[in-house]
């Protein structure tokens, strides 16, 4: 489904993604862990087109992205839950999840996802008039999902969805991660939370200082001694 | 006193006309865009023209906004957009140019004489208690309140409008969920240019007048209003419009010869920004 | 074109030279945009003739205390870029000169809208100095002037400046009082402005709110900017260049204002830097490379010979 | 022996959110101290209270038992605290030459004193040099932060605050995105700065690094010190485990 190869990615000089090639099948959930600055942020935003340059290839659905602008990538349904949440906090609740379903034309089509979207999120639903700062932490997370989920993604990536969440909201969002890739939805998860990304993942790609240095099924990963040495303490 | 509030109205609501585009751009560019005042009398100019040879308001109306959305367009794509990544004064400084060069450009073309732009409408005048307002007051009100009616309407009710609300928050996300920024910025523009068009058509209908040299107020004076009002916020831009124009027309009825009306703008601008640094309207840091 | 012409068009271009790379100090060095400069230049230019004219001060003692009374009120306008920043200052600036401006036109102490006449030319040995020599004592100035801003670019406050411009953060951390220094940068610079008040005051001997408003401001930051913000050249060849300009244009006497606005537009959109900036065109065409590298590579290889 | 830094119930939030909630902690003689904790923990707040960006709401701060809680950030590097900034804050345009002398002019620009026009910047090239081969970078000196890579402006960063002859050096993710041969010279960077005697408060996500370097950890969570001790104690807290390394 998505297919990258030989990915460096660059921010002026600095080359933050070296040589990276990976792939992510139909279905399945993928995760990238490693430390902060590893380049696994990069990567995602290279994916979407985000990055200053990039060089090398990277496919989704057969159609190589070469040239492709951020916004058609999107349109082919390549959505983001960014680091940081990034909801826009001067838009109601409901505005964000316009902004994520923004492709779709079709109202009814629109209201079927929000009724989806309002099932797996019942509080956003409650606020939906709310402004997105009015929100507390964990529930702009939900927004931020929410909002990736609303506009049928092909593809959902996630970059840090652990961070500065409580650990029960850490919890139920890789609860919800595990759910929605059950429905059949292919995911590329970046975390810095290893221990929990590589239970709900098939496959991991392990990244250090820009470059792939693993990559193996989420069990053989976890029973990796120097994984758990390096990030799933001891 | 009724009548210099309903004076006071006229002039703010003006303002607020021109600003308004003004706070637009700033909002998506953060350009400081001076060039908007030439945009201004190329409205009045191209609505005058129009209006000579077709003797329909309408019309002249019509076709400045969509010269001055070209015009708009033009300065976006071959003056700021390649200059976004430079230091925040240079397209500043450009911007000042393109306007010194209108300015002239105008005075070429049109003659460096006031031409007078005479618009007959149905009625006179309407008289309530005293206080009387002009049918072409009473145009500018309409026209203003049609202009950001629809400029409200526009930007919350529609998609395109939304998405202008998201990029002028946080560009980068916007892109993130599939905005074309490009058309986003575009759309800015035109919807900019051609208020300011019409905000033009109106200053002349207003003072029956065209000059070339009428955008040099406005090209400072309006910073004024735009900083007042929060630099990027779209309702403390018509507040301040409102507020300045009713603060001049009052003070200079009757503080007059203290301070020409000019200077009003800029010292409550100042007085404020002191007190709040980020404008009436801005958000707190 | 007589000599007499000539005189007293080097006479403006010294002047420009001045508020150029006095506007410099505050903008380019310390980073701070400020769009009222000509309001310290009118400060400079009325103190001056009320002192020399009312007070019966000497030029010689009205030019200092006009440079002190700027430069004092400079500092006024450094402690309210504490407060307020990036473009709300550049638009309070506007402000500043307009209502400066105002005050001189509306108060009958400074002569209200018909200005101060009279103010007289400077005496020298008791005699009366010509209009040639009064050139020369203009570019005395300006030698002056950018000896000045030499010695800040090699200084530490020069540095200070610097990196506030660059990142006040990390300057902070760095041990360094960005509003002090602020303060100092807004003096000094509008005290140079004021010394270009004077020069001009005495030179046209009749000055006229007029001659200090926005427009004017606006004239000084494109000098610089086309010039080269920063730099020493950058600034002195700009102000020469579109000092000296409208006067090259005077054959196209109807398209004066329209060719300059042009050559504005022209050279930020094609020369953002400056046009004698340090990655300027006519500079990497002169050395080849940019200054910088040039000059880094001229140190090294003379560390190497040690 | 009194600490070289010591928080007590330091406190803070911005618009209503706790931030920190009452931290303390202490960072000893020749010490490395190692912060770490999930994004958002507020360690990078606790940084900036300490060097006086923003004032705590509560606590204090006493670097060598003097109270400098609420002094200008200037002051504080006058004091003794050379800090480095997660997202590097180089002077862009000025060559590292100027980028380490603008951490010297502090002696030389107080008050209003005429030596603020000396130009003897030159003569402090020996010590930029030093500074710079600290850090390894002294044949870098004329060039721009710009023109190097990310791991030697953060090296510059370094040897910026060790121009300040700090007491205390507050490093922020001195590792995050470095690349492998950025990062090993760095690593022996910090550790020569602490045979030299220096204290090091350290925040880093990259946990082989700070096991490798640090002698004791705090662990901060929704600004409250979750746990603090050696490097093996944290690492086998089941708390921290929890919260951040993941259960």
């Amino acid at each position: 489904m998505l297919k990258a190869e030989n990915l460096s990615v660059y921010y002026g000089a600095y080359r933050a993604v070296a040589d990276l090639s990976f792939e992510v099948g139909q279905a399945e959930l993928v995760t990238f862990i490693g430390a902060n600055g590893a380049g696994k942020s990069s990567t995602i935003r290279a994916i979407l087109g985000l990055a200053d340059r990039i060089e090398g290839e990277i496919w989704f659905d057969g159609q190589n992205l070469k040239n492709v602008p951020s916004h058609e990538r999107v349109k082919m349904g390549i959505r983001i839950v960014p680091e940081g949440r990034k909801i826009f906090p001067e838009l109601t609740v409901l505005q964000n999840l316009q902004m994520g379903a923004y492709f779709i034309k079709e109202k009814a089509r629109f209201n079927r996802n929000l009724d989806w979207v309002s099932e797996l999120f019942p509080i956003l639903i409650e606020r939906k008039n709310q402004l997105g700062h009015h929100l507390s932490g964990g529930e702009q997370q939900m927004l931020a999902i929410a909002r990736a989920l609303i506009g049928e993604p092909k593809l959902l990536l996630i970059d840090e969805i652990s961070m500065g969440l409580m650990p029960i909201a850490v919890d139920k969002a890789f609860e919800l991660i595990k759910q929605v890739n059950a429905e059949g939805m292919t995911i590329l998860l970046v975390e810095q939370n290893a221990k929990k990304a590589l239970t709900v993942a098939k496959r991991g790609y392990v990244l250090e200082t820009g470059r792939i240095v693993l990559q193996d099924t989420a069990s053989n990963l976890q029973q990796n001694p120097l994984i758990k040495k390096a990030y799933l303490g001891g | 006193m009724l009548q210099q509030v309903v004076n006071g109205i006229i002039i703010g609501s003006l303002y607020a006309l021109i600003a308004v585009g003004l706070t637009m751009v700033y909002g998506i560019l953060r350009i400081l865009h001076i060039a908007h005042a030439a945009v201004f009398v190329s409205g009045a100019y191209l609505g005058l023209l129009v209006y000579t040879y077709t003797q329909s308001l309408i019309l002249a109306l019509i076709l400045a906004a969509v010269g001055c959305s070209i015009f708009g367009w033009l300065i976006q794509r071959f003056l700021y957009t390649p200059l976004l990544t430079e230091a925040r004064i240079v397209p500043l400084i450009a911007s000042v140019g393109l306007f010194i060069l209108c300015e002239d450009l105008f005075r070429l073309l049109g003659g460096p004489y006031i031409r007078a732009f005479k618009v007959d409408l149905w009625f006179d005048k309407l008289i309530f208690f005293d206080t009387v307002v002009t049918a072409h007051q009473c145009l500018i009100v309409i026209g203003t309140a049609a202009c950001l009616v629809s400029v409200y309407f526009l930007i919350n009710r529609t998609k395109l409008g939304l998405a202008w609300q998201a990029t002028a928050q946080d560009m980068d996300t916007a892109k993130a969920m599939g905005i074309n920024i490009k058309q986003v910025i575009n759309f800015n523009f035109i919807i900019a240019s051609s208020i300011a068009a019409i905000a033009g058509v109106l200053t002349a209908i207003n003072y029956n007048s065209v000059l070339p040299t009428m955008g040099s107020v406005p090209a400072y004076k309006m910073f004024a209003i735009v900083v007042l009002g929060g630099l990027g916020s779209i309702p403390g831009t018509i507040a301040a419009g409102l507020i300045i124009g009713m603060a001049e027309t009052i003070m200079s009825a009757y503080f007059g010869f203290i301070m020409p009306r000019d200077a009003i703008a800029f010292s409550a601008m100042i007085l404020i920004l002191i007190f709040r640094p980020q404008g009436l309207f801005g958000k707190g840091v | 074109m007589g000599l007499g012409y000539l005189t007293t068009i080097g006479t403006f271009v010294g002047i420009y030279i001045i508020l150029t790379l006095s506007l410099n100090i505050i903008s380019g060095y310390a980073g701070q945009i400020s769009l009222g400069h000509a309001a310290f230049f009118g400060i400079g230019a009325y103190t001056s003739a009320l002192l020399t004219l009312k007070a019966g001060f000497s030029f010689w003692l009205a030019l200092p205390a006009a440079m002190i009374i700027a430069g004092f009120i400079g500092a006024g306008v450094g402690i309210i870029s504490l407060r307020i920043k990036g473009d709300f200052l550049a638009v309070t600036t506007i402000g500043i000169n307009f209502v400066i401006v105002t005050v001189f036109e509306y108060s009958d102490f400074f002569g209200g809208a018909y200005g101060i006449m009279g103010i007289q030319y400077p005496m020298l040995f008791g005699l009366k100095i010509s209009k040639f020599y009064y050139l020369m004592l203009v570019f005395f100035f300006v030698v002056v002037t950018a000896f000045f801003c030499f010695l800040i670019s090699k200084s530490w406050i020069g540095l200070a400046l610097e990196t506030i411009r660059e990142d006040e953060d990390a300057a902070e951390a760095s041990g360094l009082n960005c509003a002090k220094f602020k303060i100092i940068a807004f003096a000094m610079g509008c005290a140079f402005a004021g010394l270009g008040g004077v020069l001009y005051a005495h030179f046209m001997r009749f000055i006229t709110p007029n001659d200090f408003t926005f427009p004017v401001s606006i004239t000084i930051v494109a000098m610089m900017v086309v010039g080269g913000m920063g730099t020493i050249r950058g600034p002195i060849l700009g102000a020469l260049l579109m000092a000296a300009l409208p006067e090259l244009l005077r054959p196209l006497a109807n398209y004066r204002l329209l060719f300059y606005g042009g050559l504005i537009v022209f050279m930020t959109r094609f020369q953002p830097q400056g046009l004698f900036g340090e990655n300027a065109f006519i500079i990497k065409k002169l050395f080849g490379q940019n200054l910088r590298a040039a000059f880094s590579k001229r140190n090294r290889a003379g560390g190497e010979e040690i | 022996m009194t600490p070289i830094l010591r928080i007590e119930d330091l406190s803070k939030s911005f618009g209503g959110v706790k931030a920190l909630k009452t931290v303390s902690l202490d960072v000893g003689h020749n010490e490395i101290l190692g912060l770490i904790g999930p994004n958002g923990a507020g360690k990078t707040t606790l940084f900036n209270c300490v060097c006086g960006v923003f004032p705590p709401e509560s606590g204090r701060v006493l670097l060598k038992n003097k109270d400098i809680t609420r002094q200008p950030t200037h002051r504080i590097a006058h004091l003794g605290i050379g800090r480095t900034f997660q997202i590097v804050k180089p002077f862009k345009n000025l060559s590292l030459e100027r980028n380490i002398l603008a951490s010297l002019c502090k002696d030389r620009t107080k008050g209003l004193s005429p030596i603020m026009f000396g130009t003897g910047l030159k003569k402090h090239r020996q010590e930029v040099l030093r500074l710079l081969n600290l850090v390894g970078l002294e044949e870098y000196i004329d060039q721009t932060p710009m023109t190097l890579p990310l791991g030697h402006q953060k090296r510059m960063e370094i040897s910026r605050a060790l121009a300040l002859h700090p007491k205390l050096l507050m490093l922020d993710e001195p590792f995050a995105g470095l690349s492998q041969e950025d990062i090993t010279p760095l690593l022996q960077v910090i550790k020569n700065l602490r045979s030299e005697g220096l204290s090091i408060l350290l925040i880093e996500h990259n946990i082989p690094y700070v096991m490798e370097l640090c002698d004791r950890l705090v662990v901060l969570n929704f600004g409250e010190v979750l746990c603090e001790g050696t490097c093996e104690d944290v690492q086998s807290d089941s708390r921290v485990i929890e919260a951040y390394l993941g259960s």
